[in-house]
């Protein structure tokens, strides 16, 4: 089998503060494949962006850190680069999106001065090539009348337009990796379903591999080929995103999929997941899910169970299982 | 944002029709007769009356503020009650040592200032940014008449480099007027230059925790790109807006530097005359100085909408 | 989610094993080393204005033709003036002159600002309109030059001053409580006070008020600092508390006299000005830190 | 009954020969900027100090007090002291080149007598009955009554001439560009900055003035004063805070000269109110001063401590005059006065640091006998009209002085006088002081004086503290320069080396 | 007899629309314009049109879903039937009573019977109050209730939410989004109201505390006959909570409809294509999506005509120039469409 594009082995990402230590991302072990896309879903805190952020190298100074792990990127750690060649890496072969795309662009430059910027960043090319490029990426975005966009400013445009402009400028050096935080959240329905297309196009034209970081598990079901459920810092389940759609194992999986209202199907009542998500300040000792497990047992509670491969490509943190 | 700038403009009648008043009725509604204080204690009670008429100070209160109101639209602000000279004169004579004292303090405080805010902000809470607060809150908090004088004690009568006092007009050769300017300056633009640093390290954190910024680096654009383009533009936007707002405590500043190095400025002429008494002088140096702050605020906010897209295309 | 992130800090700020509210401030409050070392420092300047009078070895009015103009020592710690009088003993009981006229100018300028800034704010409308100008108007005023008329012309005595630099430094509580005002006034729980019709009154003084306390608190320390740095400017220039109540500001004038010889004169009276508006200054620093990060108060 | 004339190259000769340099320019620091140029107008001393370089006098002082011919050559009193004789110099032309003459004085002084102009200086002429001019160069001036003080009195600004076709020209504006027949010709006044003026070449004085220009520049802060000396701002200075004495001693390449004033200082009190309209209260406060400590702090042992209106750079000054400091007999008088204890009064000081520093060491002393003395600080038009409403106890002050006695107590003392504020009213002192005026020599009026000090000492309207020193610090490359005890700055003789 | 009083005062001809005894709720015809000022003297130059001639009514007991996208005047038209804002137009009609103008102390008393509940459970509570006071506030403003009663009614009412009783004595910032928001539940049922409006009331938790917060106003309606305006830009909640839903687009009601009704056979263009483009958690059910092209119109500036005919697919000329008025087209089914 071909070496995946993104190996990432046990990441730890903990932030030390003289009072406290949260342990944001607490082990973590996926691969992204060429061409393909990851949907990283969990509910908020369990440690989706610190994932991504620590992917590009990005974790907040100065009490944020990489404690363990590896990521290879083309068989390369990026944990073990230096902040130059980080840099050089970023929205050249990795690129990010990020959730809010209100404020996401800077207010004081215009559209096309921001992409520009990364053009002569990572590329060796004229002012006048750059804004050629500039435009020909918003049109392929979708971005009616470019000429004219990458002279406005961000405040200038809506939403969905920004998310686009972002979407452009992120995949102007065709990246082989494009990291997706959130990107839909705060945008319509129908504008959602337009950036999600959007991707999708992309993604088949360029073959850029996408992490699609997300809280709705609809759209998982639309994007992923395969998905990472995490929780409280760690992998709870991963696989392809139609074995864990088709036969989730993991408590927490089937609780979550079950306390979704659906469009299609009637349900009486929702299955509700009783308490709340454990602070990531200080963590239970075993399994993290044990004080809202249905199925909880001793066991859970005092061992922290592996991420086990149940069937080939199916892992489970789960030893009920 | 011509709308905004023609608001901006159209308040500034009103305002200014409130400052006027606001100097009239200091001036006028306080005890003291200014006659008095211009003939000295052996003037007659006759010679006093006559005076007063002169000057029309028997006429009916809402009589003088009319007519002081006439005489400020005309851009007469009056005579000086000792010496008769006009009080517009007085101050366009004062004009140039005050203005570039203010401009100078406010230069160097933005060199002094803007490294500071933007290493405190980069390194915060690291040794740096410590040094660099307490820069800033100490400066804030020396007594400026204090430093002043310590500076005069150090460098002019101890190791002589500067000199106590004067000036020498720019007319004069550049070198020797910024020669008696530095400690003045340097005096008047500490304040400042703490405000500053306090002001811009809190706007840089702030912008650097915006989302744009993550955005530039995930861009892969190099630390001092997204520092000094992305973040210190962002940041110093308000502080720029602030420091236009700090022409009266600017103006303020200069009152207490001037009399202490003798600078023959605005603030100087306000001194003096509050102590003498000069009525004329001292409401309309207050009135000059308030529409000079008014100005200023009317400007930095026009320049504000110019610099920030935002308001510019709305 | 914006609002479920904020959640996920909300988890860790939660405080261990139900600790009060009181607790909590207290322990931000000790890790915060602007505010632990303002608040020492107030407070030592406190003591020494309340107790330690009455501790002080000499008399501070009480002149000595045969000791003036001597350099500290055992017996004056820090020096005779050139009256003879201790030095020390003066700056000790001039703490109060300085400390009663922040905490007088300040709440002043607070009892005019505050319920102006809350009207203005909550209301809004022609009213708001027409303050907003008053104050653009009163801000323009050279601040100094001003305080310094009307100290003058009203004579110099402490009340006269504290009045003053009061009169100057009210808008800015008219600017801060407005805007305040303005960011609590639309946030949901004052929706939701309306919706359950609570009156205007319980409105303003049971939801928005409490939640302006914080930068109040700021405003209060940093304008304390000012306060106290503007009436010691007024001292200076004679327009102060008359002699011969001990006034750092006095101090250091008449020291200033005596630089060259007596440097200590006004070394004293100029340190401890220096601490004290250091300590609100810090205070007031720390507290924005500490408890409201994101407000960005306009110093004046 | 003429005073003698002196030749006036005696002046103008060095007397140990050493030829200084004409020429350069002379940089003094002056203790606050000038208010009006027009002597006719003035009211405040810094003008007068100016005065003397633009304009000349009819009558010139010397360093010790004697008078000399200025623009009048000769002078001459009748028997009954009412009728004086002027003779004035030909020849003489104000700067704008027009001519000096007995017009011009007549002309000055009917400007000053004019109620219309409300001139401060018309009290210094309101004897002068009718002024006649015979000729060109001669004028009679006709008093009321016998006035001895009359010459001592045009010494001062009243007797300073200013070109009236200048002044009518230029009418409110003359009082920023002044025109005299001084040694010196104004130039410009930047308020504030400096004031410029320029050797007149044409003077009447032969070798007069040495120096091409001298600017006036003020220094507000007293404490920068000798900054600026040492670091060369200035050249010298009129006056300098006291405590700077010992540096100025130190300081090897500065002179300095002092000389007791003319005037003195006191406290004067309240008559017509308690605590002070019993007179057991006031002579305890006057034994309970110590003017030797506050000769010592606030003066550094330049004050002569005193007990009259007469300063000894005055002829009237007697050193029998004196009082006991003796905190027992003030105790004593506090018992006669029935408030052994002490009592409370409110003193009103000038806001000035020297006057509050003088204020509190006052208020130290009479702590000591159990008196209350509580300062209230005013600025100068404050304190005129406070003390003009009767509303005070007490105030301290003092007067600058002039060379007459009369000057230096008429007005203080007689009853209803203008500067009488404690409403002393003694009828024999009102008639020994008519007396003194209407006597010539210097011996009867000496007599006089001393009579009416002694009745002052007993009745203390005011106490009296002493006199303080005028003092004057050049660099010295600043020769010919001379201290006058009236504090006037005369640069027709000073002349600066390079 | 004073209802009858209330209704003649209030001047609403009620005799047209005959008033239905089961529904609590009726809105009519109701718009909310803003101003918007502009110029150098900030004149009055337009409006916006937040909510431009809704009509709908909730039944007793009862659910109504209202969707849409950002914008579209869903928190305006619940704003405005709370009486937080003055309604430019239009008649709400609660449990027979007229109270779209009403003022002072009636409106006082008659909000006793309508409460709200928001969107930012970290907002909508006073961080400065503890939660004790936070649930009793109405009451303590709006009624005589004894000190000791009270407190009573405050642990009631935390029990009835599922909070425990010691939660009274701490502040907000101790509580997670979902709990704060049972909070803001339990401050909305203390004066027994019988209508609630939630904006949003779920939509900023996470799924599993969302799905608690759900199964909660379930039981609550239930058990204390509760209805509820349901205000949400989630769909597929909308479409779990509801009895009856209504679809906004740009101010204007497109659709009003029963849920099964609406969610099986949408007959609005907008309303369909809204429907197609929620994304479903399932790999099974794959959907025909589609995709609108460009953004929702400014609200300042709407369209002519249909309002949507500008992302509209089927877009005829008529749409351009007629407005469509909602017309019942099914039993039950009201679309404001020239397609039908
Ligand atoms: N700057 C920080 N300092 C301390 N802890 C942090 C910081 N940023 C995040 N955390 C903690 O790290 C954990 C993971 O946060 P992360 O942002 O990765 O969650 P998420 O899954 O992206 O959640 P959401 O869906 O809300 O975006 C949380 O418990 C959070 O409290
Ligand atoms: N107080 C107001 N003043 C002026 N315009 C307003 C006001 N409130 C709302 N609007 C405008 O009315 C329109 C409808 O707003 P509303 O908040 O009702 O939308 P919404 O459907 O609730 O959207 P969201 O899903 O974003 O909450 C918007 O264009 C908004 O800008
Ligand atoms: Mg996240
Ligand atoms: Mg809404």
């Amino acid at each position: 089998m071909m070496e995946p594009l993104l190996k990432v082995k046990n990441l730890k990402t903990y932030f030390e503060t003289p009072t406290s230590q949260v342990k944001a991302v607490d082990g973590v072990d996926f691969e992204v494949g060429s061409g393909k896309v990851l949907c990283i879903v969990g509910e908020s805190g369990s440690g989706k962006s610190m994932t991504s952020l620590s992917l590009m190298g990005l974790v907040p100074e100065p009490y944020g850190k990489i404690v363990e792990g590896e990521i290879l990127f083309e068989g390369e750690d990026l944990v073990k680069m230096t902040e130059t060649q980080l840099s050089s890496m970023r929205g050249n072969k990795i690129a990010m999106i990020f959730q809010e795309p209100m404020t996401a662009l800077n207010p004081l430059f215009t559209i096309g001065e921001q992409i520009r910027e990364v053009l002569y960043r990572h590329q060796k090319c004229t002012k006048k090539e750059a804004s050629l490029k500039a435009i020909y990426q918003l049109r392929s975005v979708g971005i009616p009348q470019p000429e004219v966009i990458v002279n406005s400013y961000p405040h200038q445009l809506s939403g969905g337009m920004r998310q686009r402009v972002m979407i452009a400028m992120m995949m102007v050096c065709e990246p082989k990796l494009l990291i997706a935080d959130e990107p839909t959240t705060a945008l319509d329905v129908t504008i959602q379903a337009q950036v999600l297309e959007l991707m999708h196009e992309l993604r088949h034209k360029t073959g850029t591999s996408i992490i699609l970081i997300t809280h709705d598990l609809g759209v998982v079901a639309e994007m992923a080929d395969n998905m990472v459920v995490m929780y409280a810092g760690q992998i709870v389940e991963s696989g392809s995103a139609d074995e864990v759609f088709d036969s989730p194992l993991h408590p927490y999986t089937q609780a979550l999929m079950a306390s979704i209202p659906s469009m299609v199907e009637e349900k009486d009542k929702l299955t509700a997941i009783p308490g709340t998500v454990p602070s990531a300040a200080n963590f239970p000792q075993g399994c993290r899910f044990a004080d809202r497990c249905s199925l909880v047992h001793a066991n859970c509670r005092s061992k922290m169970p592996e991420l086990r491969e149940l069937k080939p490509g199916h892992f489970v943190r789960c030893d009920l299982v | 944002m011509s709308s905004y700038i023609g608001r901006r403009l159209l308040w500034f009648i009103p305002v200014s029709f409130l400052l006027v008043t606001f100097t009239f009725m200091l001036i006028h509604i306080v005890p003291g007769n200014p006659a008095h204080s211009i003939l000295g204690e052996e003037a007659s009670e006759e010679a006093v009356l006559l005076l007063e008429a002169k000057l029309g100070l028997d006429q009916p209160l809402y009589v003088q503020y009319f007519r002081y109101l006439g005489d400020i639209v005309q851009g007469d602000f009056g005579n000086s009650l000792y010496g008769s000279q006009a009080v517009i004169d007085l101050i366009v004579t004062r004009l140039p040592v005050t203005v570039e004292l203010s401009l100078l303090a406010i230069i160097v405080s933005l060199f002094i200032s803007v490294p500071i805010g933007i290493l405190s902000a980069k390194y915060q809470n690291s040794w740096i940014d410590h040094l660099g607060r307490f820069m800033a809150l100490a400066g804030a908090a020396i007594p400026t008449f204090w430093l002043a004088l310590i500076m005069v004690f150090v460098f002019s009568v101890t190791v002589q480099w500067f000199p106590a006092l004067g000036w020498v007009p720019l007319s004069e050769g550049v070198g020797s007027n910024l020669y008696y300017l530095i400690m003045p300056v340097f005096c008047l633009s500490l304040p400042l230059a703490a405000m500053e640093s306090r002001m811009l390290r809190g706007e840089m954190l702030e912008v650097l925790s915006q989302v744009y910024i993550q955005v530039a680096k995930a861009k892969g654009l190099k630390q001092k790109t997204v520092l000094m383009s992305h973040a210190l533009r962002n940041a110093i936007l308000p502080v720029v807006t602030i420091v236009g707002l700090q022409m009266g405590g600017l103006l303020s500043g200069a009152v207490i530097v001037e009399s202490i190095f003798s600078l023959p400025g605005m603030g100087q002429l306000v001194l003096n005359a509050i102590v003498q008494r000069d009525y004329p002088v001292v409401s309309g140096t207050v009135l000059f100085m308030g529409i000079t702050i008014l100005l200023t605020n009317l400007l930095v906010d026009i320049v504000y909408a110019f610099l920030d897209p935002r308001i510019r295309y709305s | 989610m914006t609002s479920a992130n904020v959640a996920s800090t909300e988890v860790e700020i939660r405080p261990k094993n139900n600790r009060s509210r009181s607790a909590v401030v207290w322990r931000k409050i000790y890790k915060n080393q602007l505010i632990l070392s303002g608040l020492i420092l107030v407070t030592l300047f406190l003591i020494t204005a309340v107790i330690m009078p009455f501790f002080v070895p000499y008399s501070p009015y009480e002149t000595d033709y045969t000791s003036a103009l001597v350099s500290p020592n055992a017996a004056h710690l820090f020096g005779t003036d050139n009256l003879g009088r201790d030095v020390f003993s003066r700056v000790v009981w001039g703490a109060r002159e300085s400390l009663a006229s922040g905490i007088v100018i300040v709440a002043m300028a607070f009892a005019i600002g505050v319920p102006l800034g809350l009207l203005s704010g909550y209301y809004g409308g022609k009213f708001d309109e027409i303050l907003m100008r008053v104050v653009d108007t009163w801000l323009a005023f050279p601040g100094l030059v001003l305080t310094m008329a009307i100290a003058f012309i009203m004579g110099p005595s402490f009340l006269n001053a504290s009045i003053a630099v009061a009169v100057i430094m009210a808008p800015q509580f008219i600017r801060i409580t407005r805007g305040q005002v303005l960011s609590i006034r639309d946030r949901e729980f004052v929706q939701a006070a309306k919706s359950h019709g609570v009156s205007t009154w319980r409105i303003l003084f049971r939801h928005i008020l409490p939640n302006t306390s914080t930068s109040l608190t700021v405003a209060c320390n940093l304008n304390m600092g000012q306060a106290i740095m503007t009436v010691a400017s007024l001292s200076y220039l004679g327009l102060g508390t008359p002699p011969p109540q001990p006034s750092w500001g006095e101090m250091l004038q008449s020291g200033t006299n005596f630089l060259t010889v007596a440097p200590w004169i006004s070394f004293a009276p100029g340190l401890a000005i220096f601490l004290l508006v250091l300590a609100f200054t810090l205070l007031g620093e720390g507290i924005r830190d500490e408890f409201d990060p994101h407000s960005k108060v306009k110093s004046s | 009954n003429s005073s003698t004339k002196t030749n006036e190259t005696n002046d103008s000769s060095n007397a140990d020969g050493s030829e200084a340099v004409a020429g350069g320019l002379l940089k003094v620091g002056v203790i606050s900027d000038f208010g009006t140029l027009d002597p006719a107008r003035s009211t405040r001393l810094i003008d007068e100090e100016l005065y003397n370089n633009i304009y000349d006098p009819l009558v010139k002082l010397t360093p010790d007090g004697q008078f000399i011919p200025g623009l009048a050559t000769e002078w001459e009193i009748s028997g009954d002291g009412k009728t004086y004789t002027f003779t004035l110099r030909e020849g003489v032309k104000f700067h704008d080149g027009t001519d000096f003459n007995a017009q011009a004085v007549i002309d000055n002084w009917e400007w000053i007598m004019d109620p219309a102009n409300a001139s401060p200086r018309s009290t210094d002429l309101v004897l002068v009955e009718e002024l006649i001019s015979p000729d060109p160069y001669t004028l009679i001036v006709q008093l009321k009554t016998p006035f001895t003080p009359f010459i001592a009195t045009i010494t001062g600004r009243t007797g300073l001439i200013s070109s009236m076709t200048a002044k009518n020209e230029l009418g409110d504006q003359y009082e920023m560009n002044p025109v005299g027949t001084g040694p010196f010709k104004f130039i410009s006044w930047n308020k504030n900055e400096k004031l410029v003026v320029e050797r007149n070449p044409d003077y009447w004085v032969e070798d007069q003035p040495k120096l091409d220009a001298i600017e006036f520049i003020p220094i507000t802060n007293p404490s920068q004063k000798l900054n600026a000396l040492i670091s060369g701002q200035v050249d010298l200075v009129d006056s300098i805070p006291f405590q700077d004495i010992p540096n100025v001693e130190k300081q090897k390449n500065l002179i300095m000269e002092q000389k007791t004033s003319f005037g003195f200082q006191r406290i004067t009190m309240n008559l017509e109110r308690a605590p002070f309209n019993n007179e057991y209260n006031r002579r305890a406060v006057n034994y309970a001063i110590n003017r030797d400590e506050l000769n010592a702090l606030i003066y550094f042992n330049t004050f002569v401590p005193g007990y009259s209106f007469f300063s000894p750079a005055g002829f009237a000054n007697d050193p029998g005059v004196t009082s006991p400091f003796d905190l027992d007999l003030a105790k004593e008088e506090l018992v006669k006065a029935g408030n052994p204890d002490g009592f409370v009064f409110k003193y009103l000081s000038a806001n000035d640091p020297q006057s509050l520093q003088i204020s509190q060491l006052y208020q130290s002393q009479l702590a000591k006998v159990g008196i209350t003395m509580e300062i209230e600080p005013l600025d100068s038009t404050a304190l005129t009209q406070k003390r003009s409403s009767g509303d005070w106890d007490a105030v301290g002050g003092g007067w600058s002085g002039m060379i007459d006695p009369d000057q230096n107590s008429y007005a203080f003392i007689v009853t209803d006088a203008p500067f009488n504020y404690g409403k002393y009213s003694n009828p024999t002192v009102d008639e020994l002081m008519q007396l003194a005026r209407e006597k010539q020599s210097e011996e009867e009026r000496t007599s006089i004086y001393k009579e009416v000090s002694e009745i002052l000492l007993e009745d203390v309207p005011s106490v009296f503290t002493g006199y303080q020193p005028v003092i004057d610090v050049w660099v010295d490359k600043v020769e010919g320069f001379e201290v006058y005890p009236d504090q006037l700055l005369r640069f027709h003789n000073t002349t600066i080396s390079k | 007899m004073t209802e009858q009083i209330l209704r003649l005062i209030d001047g609403h001809a009620e005799t047209d629309h005959a008033h239905s005894e089961d529904y609590l709720l009726e809105v009519r015809n109701v718009k909310m314009y803003f101003p918007i000022t502009g110029g150098v003297l900030k004149k009055r130059v337009g409006e916006v049109k937040a909510v431009d001639d809704v009509s709908f009514s909730i039944k007793k007991g009862e659910t109504f879903g209202l969707v849409g996208e950002s914008g579209c005047g869903k928190s305006t038209t619940g704003r405005v039937i709370m009486r937080l804002y003055e309604p430019t137009e239009g008649a709400i009609i609660f449990d027979g009573k007229n109270i779209s103008n009403i003022k002072g102390e009636r409106l006082r008393q008659m909000r006793q019977n309508f409460q709200m509940v928001f969107q930012d459970p970290f907002s909508s509570l006073n961080p400065r109050m503890n939660i004790g006071s936070i649930i009793g506030e109405p009451l303590a403003v709006n009624t005589k209730i004894s000190q000791a009663d009270l407190k009573d009614r405050v642990d009631h009412l935390l029990e009835v939410v599922g909070l425990p009783r010691d939660a009274a004595f701490k502040y907000p910032h101790e509580f997670s989004g979902g709990q704060r928001q049972r909070i803001a539940i339990a401050r909305a049922l203390s004066l027994n109201p019988k209508l609630m409006v939630l904006d949003e009331a779920v939509s900023a938790l996470d799924v599993s505390i969302q799905a608690q917060i759900i199964n909660l106003l379930d039981e609550l309606r239930e058990e204390f006959g509760l209805s509820y305006l349901f205000i949400s830009h989630n769909l597929s909640v909308v479409k779990h909570v509801s009895h009856q839903v209504g679809v906004m687009y740009l101010g204007r009601m497109v659709e009003v409809a029963p849920r099964s009704s609406l969610y099986h056979t949408p007959l609005h263009p907008y309303s369909e294509s809204l429907l197609s483009a929620a994304p479903e958690a399932s790999r099974k059910v794959k959907r025909n999506r589609i995709i609108l092209s460009g953004d929702v119109p400014n609200p300042a500036n709407p369209p002519s005509g249909c309002a949507f005919h500008t992302r509209c697919p089927k877009a005829m000329e008529q749409c351009k120039q007629e407005r469509p008025e909602l017309r019942e087209i099914r039993s039950q089914h009201f679309v404001a469409c020239h397609l039908y």
